[in-house]
């Protein structure tokens, strides 16, 4: 190589003089070997990507036919157009191009397809949008049927699981059935009534219990009860399954026994059948049967597993709601009577360490043996 | 760490270890969240910038939130509304005085033209440089009479004496 | 201080249902401590960790104090103006001058269910829950369903829909937009429509629609009403449209209920409810077709408003022909599963 | 063994996504917000006002005795002293628009003002709704040496909390100067702005206990203020020690740093903000120039 250069600084005229003679001589040999050739910037390029509008502005496309192919979005997809991964605009329905402009956004030029050929783009904005349906119905009845009784992998794969549990909860109801029924001719007022009667009367119930359970109070279940039956019923009329005489019949006959189960019975809080009071008669019971507790605590300071049965059943009658329940509960029975209460001699006593909330420490208590009410 | 801890407890004790700590006065190594065991060999002067840099740090300053039962919560908010209501009507009465001073302050100026323009001349002339004196201050229950002493000197221990 | 002598404790003119029931909460809200410890905190240690905040005890009667002057000066401008305000200022007037009451902010922060919708600050308060959940929730479900253009051109929502299928065990409300199995919705819904404005007692007009049935004959959908109402009268104290309602007067019924019994293989139908004020005037039209409803011709027509609106979704499932053959319809149509 | 929804860095679904966002028009004029719609984080929903939000703040725990003085005394007196009779407005230099002659005027951005970078504000007439009043205080303290040893801003950020109370925002270099070794990004130094209380509280001690302590010290020159009512002034690096929370303990101390100090004022002109800071009890020195263009006086 004969490279070299002169600093500016020290430019004699003589050394000038030299270096263009050199120059002269290297720009000679430079052209001779050529073996600092330039770089190939020019040769890039790659083959033309074949972009730009395939379709043109009210051609007729079928769905899935491209109708733009660009980098970027030069054209956003307006109405029933799709957006590929690379910008390819696409027909989503069959229908008619158009080029349009949207003034929500005056910035953007729209590739739409109009369904029909005399729609223009875009829609007005406050009109119901134009949709096509697009699916075609099965005529045959046998491939009709087939598609219909189709279901999905994940379907398939349930379908026992939900029979079997549609046939659990219908076995659950009959036994539910037939327990109230048991229930309902024990009471007295029942007792002449007939087969028929009972099973309407129950199968009420049921519908009673399940209402109540949902969250209903108990007179929208007994209204809407009734409602059902009339309902159901108004419906096999109207498709003539049953006659209006027919109609009066049974619905009469159901209104009868639905005013004389409602009359006698009820559900108390635990869903348990039980009789109609009147709000006089509860407050009686209730007035009963805290007198009765008031004697039976009062009376033992010990709570024994026998009291304690005592007072909860008296608690647990229709008189109280459930929460007026819960405050009997926490008032009477109490997990733990007084500890400190008459233990003089350790030899009774055990020895307990418990958490104060109050001091924040841990308290030893001794309490007597028969402080703990078994539960 | 933690496994020294619960093999030193007796097993009847171990339930309540609450309870234990604070009544057996067997020293236990206790297990300390988040404590720092290994030994970093820093110099002083990172040490010193580490130190400033975990001062600096928000998350420790965090204070921790009240827990308002329903009805303190009701009377927090029934207190801010107070509030609000009397530094609303605070700053109503404030603007109103200035209105009053201002109106009168261009009512006055006005009678003062018409009744003697060179009154008015000489009273309408801007003041440059006007300053509020320096020994106008913000007021203090107990305020020093000289704001500061420049000669000070503590008095030492033994003058005390 | 002044507890109990004020405006807040007198009930000569004002509503029992601004104070708490529960007489410790009350003895709470009215002293400067808690007399009766933290009441509203269930569980026993709760409250007895519980340490009110320092200085609250001292600042707040205060407080209540000059909330209270405030509010007497407001009842007072009430009574004095009583003729020459109209009735948007008066109602304006009954909520400022509740609506720091402490007792009706504990009531409409933690009893929201109880609330008496007769009293504008409860109305000012259940607005401002609904405003910030639910009317939202409804108008995205609306938009993003394209349930807006698709029937009705827009909504300016001004009550609440509360829509509830209570021939069901089930006692819930639906939420605007939910996928609805056809054994739920197979008999009719009951509503509520919560107004907030003091409007005074209108008739209401209710309609269900589907913009989803299938119409072959021209390849798209056409509009069906699967239910129609008019005449129903609404207060502020009787909100609900239900059964017991209609079977007092079966003529209300205008167009009697449809289930929504979709096609198989055919999309998701979405089932709109209109709700619109009649603006006191009585809808006597005896015929309105079930197919190809055109729901903004029958809203022109009869210049209705529009005040709410609430949505759900019914697409084919296994129970579909049971509802089909209940109602005596024909058998459902079954299409391609593959569109074309 | 992981959970399969957290997303792997490798195959981002984005990757297979178009890049493409149409923000259809909606049919109603309802807002909505959807983080309200979301049931996550309900406690974040609150307004931070609420007691119960995680972001509430306590106000107003202090009494503020230069906020009080300022509205008690200050206020009439400024309305007083800068009362002028018949006061006109002083139109600003604005920016100019394009007269329309050419088409191509349509939608080109208006020129700047004659003879300046920026418009400057109309100067209206003095009246009891505009009384100047301090705004805000800004502490700036930007390290020359940091650009060298960058973890000298962190005494100077700390610095400026203790003496300020408040987070310091941290500073950095913005230019590119290749003979002074600075590049953008480097940390410089802190920034802090005072605001309601903690600002009464610094302009207290500044005016108390650390301006009389400066023996140098003769005011705030006249000549400082950027025409528009924001006065500053500089602190040096030993007047810095005077500051209580410094002082107590200076073994802490070695080094301090000089601060810079803007006070931001509501009032329209430089004279006037000079009157109000002489009112909170800063001194001013040197003659003012009073800029005869900015009086609007008839």
């Amino acid at each position: 190589m004969f490279l070299w250069s002169v600093s500016s600084k020290a430019a004699a005229p003589g050394v000038i003089y030299q270096s263009i003679k050199q120059s002269i001589l290297t720009v000679q040999i430079r052209t001779a070997t050529k073996k600092t050739a330039g770089s190939k910037t020019h040769m890039k390029d790659s083959a033309g990507r074949r972009l730009g509008p395939k379709k043109q502005d009210g051609e007729l496309v079928s769905i899935g036919q491209i109708l733009m192919r660009q980098r970027g979005t030069k054209f956003y997809p307006g109405e029933n157009v799709g957006i590929g991964r690379d910008h390819t605009l696409f027909a989503l329905e069959p229908g008619y191009v158009r080029y349009y402009l949207d003034p929500f956004h005056p910035k953007r030029k729209f590739i739409g397809v109009a369904l029909h050929r005399n729609i223009r783009l875009p829609l007005p904005h406050w009109e119901p949008r134009v949709r096509r349906f697009g699916y075609v119905e099965i005529t045959d009845k046998f491939d009709s049927d087939r598609e219909e009784g189709r279901m999905s992998r994940k379907e398939h794969k349930l379908f026992p699981n939900i029979e079997f549990a549609l046939k659990k909860r219908q076995e659950a109801r009959l036994e539910k059935k037939q327990e109230l029924s048991s229930q309902l001719t024990s009471f007295e007022e029942f007792f002449s009534d007939s087969q028929e009667f009972i099973d309407i009367a129950s199968s009420r119930l049921v519908k009673l219990d399940g209402f109540l359970r949902g969250g209903k109070s108990i007179a929208e279940a007994r209204f809407y009860a009734t409602y059902n039956f009339r309902y159901d019923l108004q419906l096999l009329l109207k498709k003539m399954i049953i006659t209006e005489t027919q109609f009066d019949q049974r619905l009469t006959q159901y209104l009868t026994v639905a005013s004389k189960v409602d009359d006698v019975v009820t559900f108390d809080s635990h869903f348990r059948l039980c009789k109609q009071l009147s709000s006089a008669q509860k407050e009686e019971l209730a007035k009963n049967n805290l007198s009765k507790i008031e004697e039976i605590v009062g009376n033992h300071t010990v709570m024994t597993r026998d009291t304690r049965y005592k007072v909860e059943n008296l608690i647990d009658s229709p008189a109280f709601d459930i929460s007026a329940q819960i405050r009997l509960r926490r008032k009477y029975l109490k997990p733990v009577v007084r500890e400190s209460k008459g233990v003089s001699s350790t030899k009774d006593a055990v020895i307990v360490r418990r958490w104060n909330d109050k001091s924040r420490r841990i308290d030893t208590i001794s309490r007597a043996r028969d402080a703990f009410a078994p539960s | 760490m933690f496994k020294t801890y619960s093999s030193a407890l007796p097993q009847s004790l171990s339930r309540g270890l609450v309870g234990a700590t604070r009544q057996t006065p067997t020293p236990f190594i206790q297990f300390v969240r988040g404590k720092r065991t290994k030994k970093y060999d820093l110099s002083p002067a990172a040490q010193k910038l580490i130190t400033q840099l975990s001062v600096l740090s928000a998350s420790r300053k965090q204070p921790k939130m009240l827990k308002l039962c329903p009805e303190d919560f009701v009377k927090h908010n029934t207190v801010q509304e107070a509030y609000k209501l009397i530094t609303r009507k605070r700053k109503k009465a404030e603007n109103e005085k200035l209105k009053q001073q201002y109106e009168s302050m261009k009512l006055a100026c006005e009678d003062l033209s018409k009744v003697s323009p060179e009154l008015f001349e000489a009273a309408n002339k801007r003041e440059v440089s006007k300053r509020f004196s320096l020994e106008l201050r913000v007021p203090t229950n107990y305020p020093p009479n000289v704001p500061w002493y420049y000669d000070y000197t503590p008095e030492s221990p033994e003058d005390k004496k | 201080m002044s507890f109990g002598t004020g405006i807040w404790s007198n009930f000569s003119k004002r509503s029992t249902s601004l104070t708490v029931s529960s007489n410790k909460i009350k003895q709470g809200l009215l002293n400067a401590g808690l007399p009766f410890g933290p009441a509203t905190l269930r569980k026993r240690s709760s409250r007895i960790k519980y340490s009110p905040p320092i200085g609250l005890s001292t600042v707040y009667p205060l407080a209540y104090e000059i909330l209270e002057l405030e509010s007497t000066q407001i009842y007072k401008i009430l009574s004095r103006q009583a003729n020459e305000l109209s009735m948007e200022q008066k109602e304006e007037l009954l909520v400022r001058a509740e609506y720091h009451n402490p007792e009706v902010v504990f009531k409409s922060h933690f009893q929201t269910n109880s609330l008496d919708r007769t009293q504008p600050v409860y109305r000012r308060y259940l607005r401002e829950k609904w405003e910030n959940h639910d009317k939202m929730l409804l108008m995205q479900r609306l938009e993003s369903l394209h349930a807006i253009p698709d029937t009705l051109s827009t909504l300016d929502p001004r009550c609440d829909v509360v829509l509830r299928f209570p021939h069901n065990n089930v006692h819930t409300t639906v939420e605007p937009g939910q996928l609805l199995s056809s054994n739920v919705t197979k008999k009719p819904p009951s509503l509520e429509v919560v107004e907030f404005d003091p409007i005074p007692d209108d008739l209401y007009t209710v309609l269900i629609v589907n913009p989803d049935t299938p119409d072959l004959e021209n390849d798209t959908f056409s509009t069906t009403l699967h239910w129609a109402l008019r005449n129903v009268p609404l207060s502020s104290s009787d909100i609900s449209i239900d059964a017991l309602k209609l079977q007092e007067c079966p003529e209300r019924e205008l167009v009697s209920y449809l289930p929504p019994v979709p096609d198989k293989n055919a999309p998701v139908n979405r089932l709109v409810v209109w709700v619109f004020r009649q603006n006191q005037k009585e809808l006597t039209d005896s015929e309105v077709a079930r197919e190809f409803f055109d729901i903004r011709g029958f809203v022109a027509q009869h210049s209705l408003t529009a005040v709410g609106a609430h949505i759900w979704r019914s697409g084919w499932d296994r129970n579909v022909p049971n509802v089909r053959d209940m109602y005596g319809l024909p058998k459902g149509r079954v299409f391609h599963r593959v569109r074309r | 063994m992981f959970n399969r929804a957290i997303r792997n860095f490798s195959s981002s679904p984005t990757a297979h996504k178009v890049g493409c966002s149409i923000v259809k028009p909606v049919h109603h004029r309802v807002k909505i917000d959807k983080t309200k719609l979301s049931p996550k984080y309900p406690e974040l929903k609150l307004s931070p006002n609420d007691i119960r939000s995680p972001k509430f703040v306590p106000r107003y725990t202090h009494q503020d005795r230069v906020q009080e003085y300022y509205e008690n005394t200050l206020k009439p007196d400024l309305l007083l002293i800068n009362y002028v009779h018949g006061q006109k407005t002083v139109p600003g230099n604005k920016r100019r628009q394009w007269d329309l002659t050419s088409p191509y005027h349509i939608n080109r951005p208006p020129r700047v003002p004659r003879g300046e970078r920026v418009p400057t504000p109309d100067i209206k007439p003095r009246t009891y709704k505009n009384i100047p009043g301090l705004t805000k205080i800004t502490l700036s303290c930007f390290v020359k040496e940091a650009k060298l040893n960058s973890s000298l801003a962190i005494p100077a950020t700390l610095q400026l909390q203790q003496i300020t109370g408040v987070k310091p925002t941290p500073i950095y270099a913005k230019t590119n100067v290749p003979t002074w070794k600075l590049r953008p990004g480097m940390k410089m130094g802190a920034k802090v702005a005072l605001e309601g209380r903690e600002m009464s509280q610094f302009l207290s001690t500044l005016t108390e206990l650390v301006l009389p302590r400066i023996r140098e010290f003769k005011g705030i020159s006249n000549r400082s203020g950027d025409r528009f009512g924001t006065i500053s002034f500089g602190l040096e690096p030993e007047s810095i020690k005077f500051f209580p929370e410094i002082e107590a303990n200076q073994d802490l101390w070695p080094r301090t740093f000089g601060i810079d100090v803007q006070f931001h004022t509501s009032s329209q002109v430089d004279m006037d903000a000079r009157i109000l800071l002489s009112g909170l009890g800063i001194p001013f020195t040197g003659t003012e120039r009073i800029p005869k263009d900015l009086l609007n006086d008839h």
